[in-house]
């Protein structure tokens, strides 16, 4: 298989238009991945699966990455001129930006036809907001169909195109999406007292334990 | 010939059947509460805390509350507090003691990963199967007292295994014995070099008696747990 | 009925015997009552006994097979430790079933859903009355016993069509469909595969079928129309439809557990459901005893030399191994589609059972044959069954059969 | 929701049949059957919101979620080794499996090799898994086929013989935790290693047995041969894997394709079928199974001494660097994958189980179109699922 790098450059030379970066991964792994810009993103995967020279078509595995906002702190030298005449004090000035964050769509490509992979390629978000969208790419390959609704069920990204888009796992009625960082488990989820989650509470509280009957 | 299949199935259910009277073989079914198949040793069901003294468990725990097994619990089934004093240990050095250490067996799940992760090789895991209770919510909450059982028994559940851990307390011990035994005569020749300038101070041990069992050094355990959380009345 | 007790041993006679002292206890005008309800009462006990043992045979037999133990801890409640081998058991499945909460769905439709259990254990019940218990044992001599067994042996799956309308469930719905297209396909085999006994015998009387299949051939085989061609197939045919009109594995569509959970029956609980499983196995044992009766010579001994064992006892025996070979059957096959079902009643016994009768009636018109046309006799009868078995059967199989398969070594 | 906002029912609220009017009027009525979650079929709390057309399948919806524990949320908060055991329980009949692809995962993550003799026992150990689930999905499927137990049982005698050596080599029959981040955590004993041998020896006598029971048999013949077929091209793209996707004719094996493991040490074949159908996916369980037994009887010959863990690997405080694998490995079901995501520190950032039970559902439908309700039920079987790994 032609190495990544190439592949984003037959990319940018077939869709002119599209962003399509090289996204590294620093383990050992070093399985780099392709970010694509969402608005051409399924024409490059519908290219990728018919390309006779990559052939991906089977799409193993679709998954949703959150990443929340970050406090970014940035220190800047800067030299304060001294009042007093003498030379320039340098000041470290700390500033803190918002790095806005956003939710992440990752898709782990496979040639069946040819043998090799994986291709990875992700979709980011604009923000992280509730109606967040990113193209389906379920027409491409059906064996996204439950894991993009799975996605959307727990990662709150809505998928465009997608033709069946309903919660997989939670039920229809439930408002969140559990799977982001931010997420807070409602007070009431269990309305039995069960010692699961709170057990160290709990083993504080009862104790002492009740006597154990010879 | 349509029918052979059937014929052929029906002979081997046959088969089975003859089969179960007299091939063991076949016929695996045991009459669980009068016979039993034994359990292989690395069975594992929950935990326990391995004391060394059956007369004296809450004094002999082997348990230095390092709280690993708390932290590294996938269900977080652990509870432990740490004693304010400390009293020497298996291999003899002053070690901090669980004042309380409560396993909720309820959400336990058998996994085994506390006994692996524990230094001390203090939490090991039992073969008791058979538990029931009438309340979820308190008595299948264990507490130390319910978790100690002496060394004995450990031996008595995983035989191997308990010998390589009793095999390695012994190296450490010993090690921390000649160590003792090491800083004893150091001091001892720091105490009589000082003594041939000043003959004043006596040597003394840097700690407490290594050979001394740790069941006779340690407080009863009534006395130095906080009465709150003190079962035994 | 013929009232008057025949010579034999005491055993033989001995039920007809203990009945009419006990008729004569009673005032003239009131002995015919007697009579009939003290056949009644025998049969209820007799039967309802070996239902209960029918129960737990099955589940020790199944357990057997599946290389299980089966119930074996049902003793007696008032000794601490006994097991009786779990002989009990069905008498403590009977207390759990009358002390469980009987519960009716809400929507259901109240009568129907009561009066189905009812039906269906009355009308299992019925087809006891014709069958030929012993040499002079039967509850009612009648000259068209067969048809009138049909009429109430098909009857029980009106019952069961009434359960599953009656529950308002989906799979009740389901099961009640399957369970009338099931009847609809299945008396017209087993119909067919019994005319030829009527042919043969000329009688529809059950007891005349049963006295026929006396004698022996040179003396030790006997003459039972299972040891003819054209009664092994026949016999063959009535098994398959016997076990599709008992609603027995594999054949239990309408109770299919693994489509239907439970079919009629999900709806129903505590006595009702026993009262269903009951009829299950009255039907079970009548159809049973219909093929012993038909087919493996009634009540006759199968030796001369053991006809000292009473009649009845033959039957019985006769009748548990039926029982067995069903049990076996439901140990072993799976459960046929509902298409699959009707396809096989239309497309290959219904004609196989029609080839039968022709069999039959060839076997009849040649009875004076003899020395090497005998054997004749034989080779054109049997190749009249093998014949239209294989070629149907090839049909039926429409290609299907054990498939090769290759294999790739990267 | 199906089955909830149609025409008000003639039979009242509780049970009655939701009957649907179509406009055909020479069509009859549909009628809505929401099969499980409690239903003996659908290999736990699974639902099939299902349209019928008298006994005819028209549209059917599966519904997930009934056992759905967040996993992966519970991951994220949890150390890399915490979480080893939780990938027992995703597919319970085959931890070992579930097992070893987490553990591919991480140590690819991380870096980790794994000696020579923790290979060997792995792939032992994911082979007996193999057979266990194999036998166990064979039992099943008769099940559903409309036996009364029996073939259930008798396979279930075999697991029954395998589970004991797990319970005996991990501690437990089914929640195996065996295998770590860089080998395995218990070193079989010689005892151990004979008794395996003696058991795989056994097996193919077992498969010759259960075979001439049912594989022959016209009925099941009958019910299996040209139900629910599965044509390779959907199933690649559907990202069908495993058993179902060799029994459509696609030779696609992880065991072969990426070699993980010391798989390209042993001899074994992949049996491929024709038709895609019921009783070809029920024979890639049986002849997977002969080959398993042949590679565990490699195994068994070939298996080294040595240390079953990797020096490097720590046991506590276990913090891989920042980046991202996907591990993904042949299990009895499918393809097996994690997406793990490292920011350095003790928990994984990302978690993520790629189900090989959920997605080979995805065709369930199309299968299913044109058969009945008996039919549905053998499909759904002949697929294998684990609920707890569909779920999650």
């Amino acid at each position: 298989m032609e190495s990544l790098e190439q592949i984003r450059d037959r990319l940018l030379a077939r869709f002119p238009g599209a962003s399509i970066t090289l996204v590294t991964n620093p383990g050992p792994a070093a399985e780099h991945s392709l970010l694509l810009s969402a608005e051409h993103a399924r024409k490059i995967a519908m290219f990728l699966r018919d390309d006779a020279a990559l052939q991906l078509d089977y799409c193993s595995n679709a998954t949703g990455i959150d990443w929340p906002d970050k406090e970014v702190v940035e220190t800047k030298k800067v030299a304060v001129p001294d009042p007093a005449g003498g030379p320039d004090k340098v000041v470290e000035e700390k500033t803190t930006r918002l790095e806005p964050g956003y939710l992440e769509s990752v898709y782990h490509l496979y040639s069946m036809a040819l043998r090799h992979g994986p291709v990875v390629i992700r979709m980011r978000t604009v923000n992280r907001s509730n109606r967040v969208t990113l193209p389906s790419l379920t027409p491409v390959w059906r064996s996204c169909d439950f894991q993009e609704r799975e996605i959307y069920d727990l990662y709150g990204i809505v998928f465009d195109g997608h033709p069946d888009l309903r919660r997989l796992l939670m039920w229809d009625e439930f408002k969140d999406h559990p799977m982001r960082k931010d997420y807070v488990e409602p007070d009431d989820f269990e309305w039995e007292p069960t010692p699961h989650g709170a057990v160290l509470d709990r083993a504080k509280t009862h104790y002492p334990a009740p006597e154990v009957k010879p | 010939m349509l029918g052979s299949g059937i014929l052929k199935g029906l002979a081997v259910t046959a088969k089975n059947f003859v089969g179960s009277y007299h091939d063991p073989a076949r016929m695996v079914t045991v009459q669980y509460p009068e016979e039993r198949s034994k359990l292989p040793e690395n069975y594992r069901s929950f935990p326990l805390l391995v004391c060394e003294d059956a007369a004296d468990p809450m004094g002999t725990l082997r348990c230095v509350a390092c709280q690993i097994c708390e932290k590294e619990c996938p269900p977080q089934c652990i509870y432990i507090e740490k004693s304010k004093d400390k009293k020497p240990d298996a291999t003899g050095k002053p070690q901090l003691y669980p004042t309380v250490f409560a396993i909720d067996t309820s959400v336990c799940m058998g996994c085994g990963i506390c006994a692996e992760v524990c230094p001390f090789d203090s939490i090991k895991m039992d073969q008791v199967f058979e538990v029931a209770a009438t309340d979820r919510f308190t008595e299948l909450l264990l507490n130390r007292e319910q978790l100690a059982k002496p060394n004995s028994y450990y031996h008595s559940i995983h035989p191997t295994e308990a010998a390589e851990v009793d095999a390695r307390l012994a190296a450490a011990r010993l090690a921390a014995e000649e160590k003792a035994k090491a800083a004893a005569a150091a001091a001892a020749a720091k105490a009589a070099a000082a003594a041939t300038a000043k003959p004043a101070a006596p040597a003394q041990p840097p700690s407490a008696p290594p050979t001394a069992s740790a069941s006779s050094t340690a407080p009863a355990p009534g006395a130095e747990a906080p009465k709150s959380y003190s079962r035994v009345s | 009925m013929s009232v008057t007790a025949e010579a034999g041993t005491f055993l033989e006679r001995a039920p007809l015997v203990l009945r009419d002292a006990v008729v004569q206890w009673f005032p003239a005008p009131l002995q015919w009552l007697a009579h009939h309800l003290i056949t009644i009462v025998a049969i209820l006990a007799v039967f309802g006994v070996f239902f209960a043992f029918t129960t737990v045979a099955e589940r020790k037999l199944l357990g057997r097979l599946q290389n299980r133990l089966g119930p074996n801890r049902a003793g007696l409640p008032w000794i601490k430790g006994s097991k009786l081998f779990g002989l009990t058991q069905p008498f403590a499945d009977a207390v759990k079933a009358l002390t469980k909460e009987d519960i009716v769905p809400a929507a259901a439709d109240k009568l129907l859903h009561f009066l189905a259990p009812v039906l269906v254990v009355a009308f299992s019940l019925m087809t006891f009355a014709v069958l030929p218990f012993g040499r002079n044992l039967i509850p009612v001599e009648l000259d068209a016993a067969l048809l009138y067994f049909f009429a109430a042996g098909s009857a029980t799956e009106l019952a069961i069509f009434m359960a599953g309308w009656a529950s308002r469930n989906k799979y009740s719905l389901l099961a009640a469909m399957r369970a009338l297209a099931q009847v609809i396909s299945y008396e017209l085999p087993l119909m067919l595969s019994v005319v030829p006994v009527v042919l043969v015998v000329g009688s529809l009387s059950t007891s005349e079928i049963a006295l026929a299949q006396g004698g022996w051939t040179f003396g030790f085989l006997p003459h039972w129309h299972v040891f003819t061609p054209w009664g092994f197939f026949g016999f063959l045919l009535f098994l398959v439809a016997a076990l599709a009109e008992s609603n027995r594995a594999p054949f239990d569509l309408p109770e299919a557990e693994s489509e239907l959970i439970a079919g009629h029956l999900t709806e129903y609980s505590g006595f009702k459901y026993a009262l269903f499983f009951m009829a299950e196995y009255f039907g079970l044992t009548a159809l049973s005893g219909l093929g012993v009766t038909l087919f493996l010579g009634g009540w006759q001994a199968p030796f001369a030399f053991l006809e000292f064992i009473p009649s009845y006892a033959w039957f019985m025996l006769k009748l548990i191994g039926m029982i067995g070979f069903f049990i076996w059957a439901r140990g072993t096959l799976l459960r046929l589609r509902i298409d699959q079902l009707t396809r096989l009643a239309w497309q290959f016994m219904v004609p196989l059972a029609l080839i039968n009768l022709g069999n039959a009636a060839f076997w009849a018109l040649t009875s004076g044959w003899s020395g090497p046309l005998q054997f004749v006799r034989w080779g054109v009868s049997i190749a009249l069954v093998v014949g239209p078995f294989i070629l149907l059967g090839r049909g039926l199989n429409g290609g299907r059969g054990p498939r090769t398969y290759r294999y790739a070594t990267s | 929701m199906i089955g909830t906002g149609s025409a008000p029912s003639p039979f009242g609220q509780l049970s009655g049949p939701t009957v649907r009017k179509v406009k055909d009027p020479f069509h009859g009525d549909l009628l809505e059957v929401s099969m499980g979650p409690q239903h003996p079929s659908t290999h736990g709390v699974f639902r099939m919101d299902v349209t019928l057309d008298g006994e005819v399948i028209v549209k059917l919806k599966p519904v997930f979620g009934y056992l759905h524990r967040n996993h992966e949320k519970i991951a994220e908060n949890t150390s890399y080794l915490g979480s080893m055991p939780y990938t027992d329980r995703l597919d319970y009949l085959s931890s070992m499996s579930t097992n070893w692809a987490y553990a591919l995962a991480v140590e690819k993550l991380a870096g980790l090799t794994v000696p020579d003799r923790a290979q060997y026992l792995r792939i032992i150990l994911a082979e007996l898994t193999r057979l266990v689930n194999h036998v166990c999905l064979v039992g099943f499927l008769f099940n559903d086929l409309g036996t009364s137990f029996t073939p259930l049982l008798y396979a279930f005698r075999e697991r029954e013989k395998i589970i004991d050596l797990f319970e005996a080599l991990s501690g437990s029959r089914m929640m195996c935790n065996y295998q770590r981040f860089g080998g395995c955590r218990v070193d079989p004993t010689p005892e151990w290693l004979a008794a395996a041998s003696r058991l795989v020896d056994n097996f193919p006598s077992f498969l010759d047995e259960y075979e001439s029971m049912l594989t022959g048999n016209e009925i099941m013949l009958a019910r299996t041969q040209g139900v629910g077929r599965l044509d390779p091209k959907h199933a690649i793209n559907a990202g069908i894997t495993g058993p179902v996707l060799r029994a459509s004719g696609v030779n696609y094996d992880l065991r072969k394709v990426d070699g993980y493991g010391f798989y390209p040490r042993f001899d074994f074949r992949i049996p491929l079928g024709d038709h895609g159908d019921t009783y070809d996916r029920y024979m890639m369980r049986i002849l997977e199974m002969r080959e398993s037994v042949k590679i565990l009887q490699q195994a068994f010959r070939e298996l080294p001494a040595g240390p079953i863990m990797d020096p490097k690997a720590k046991l506590r405080g276990f913090r891989p660097k920042p980046g991202e694998a996907y591990g993904r490995l042949e299990s009895p079901k499918g393809e097996l994958g994690f997406y793990l995501l490292s920011d350095g520190s003790p928990n994984p950032y990302r978690y993520r189980v790629r189900p090989p039970s959920l997605i080979n559902l995805t065709l369930l439908e199309e299968m299913c179109l044109g058969h009945t309700v008996a039919d549905a039920v053998v499909i759904l079987g002949s697929i294998d699922i684990v609920l707890g790994e569909v779920d999650r």
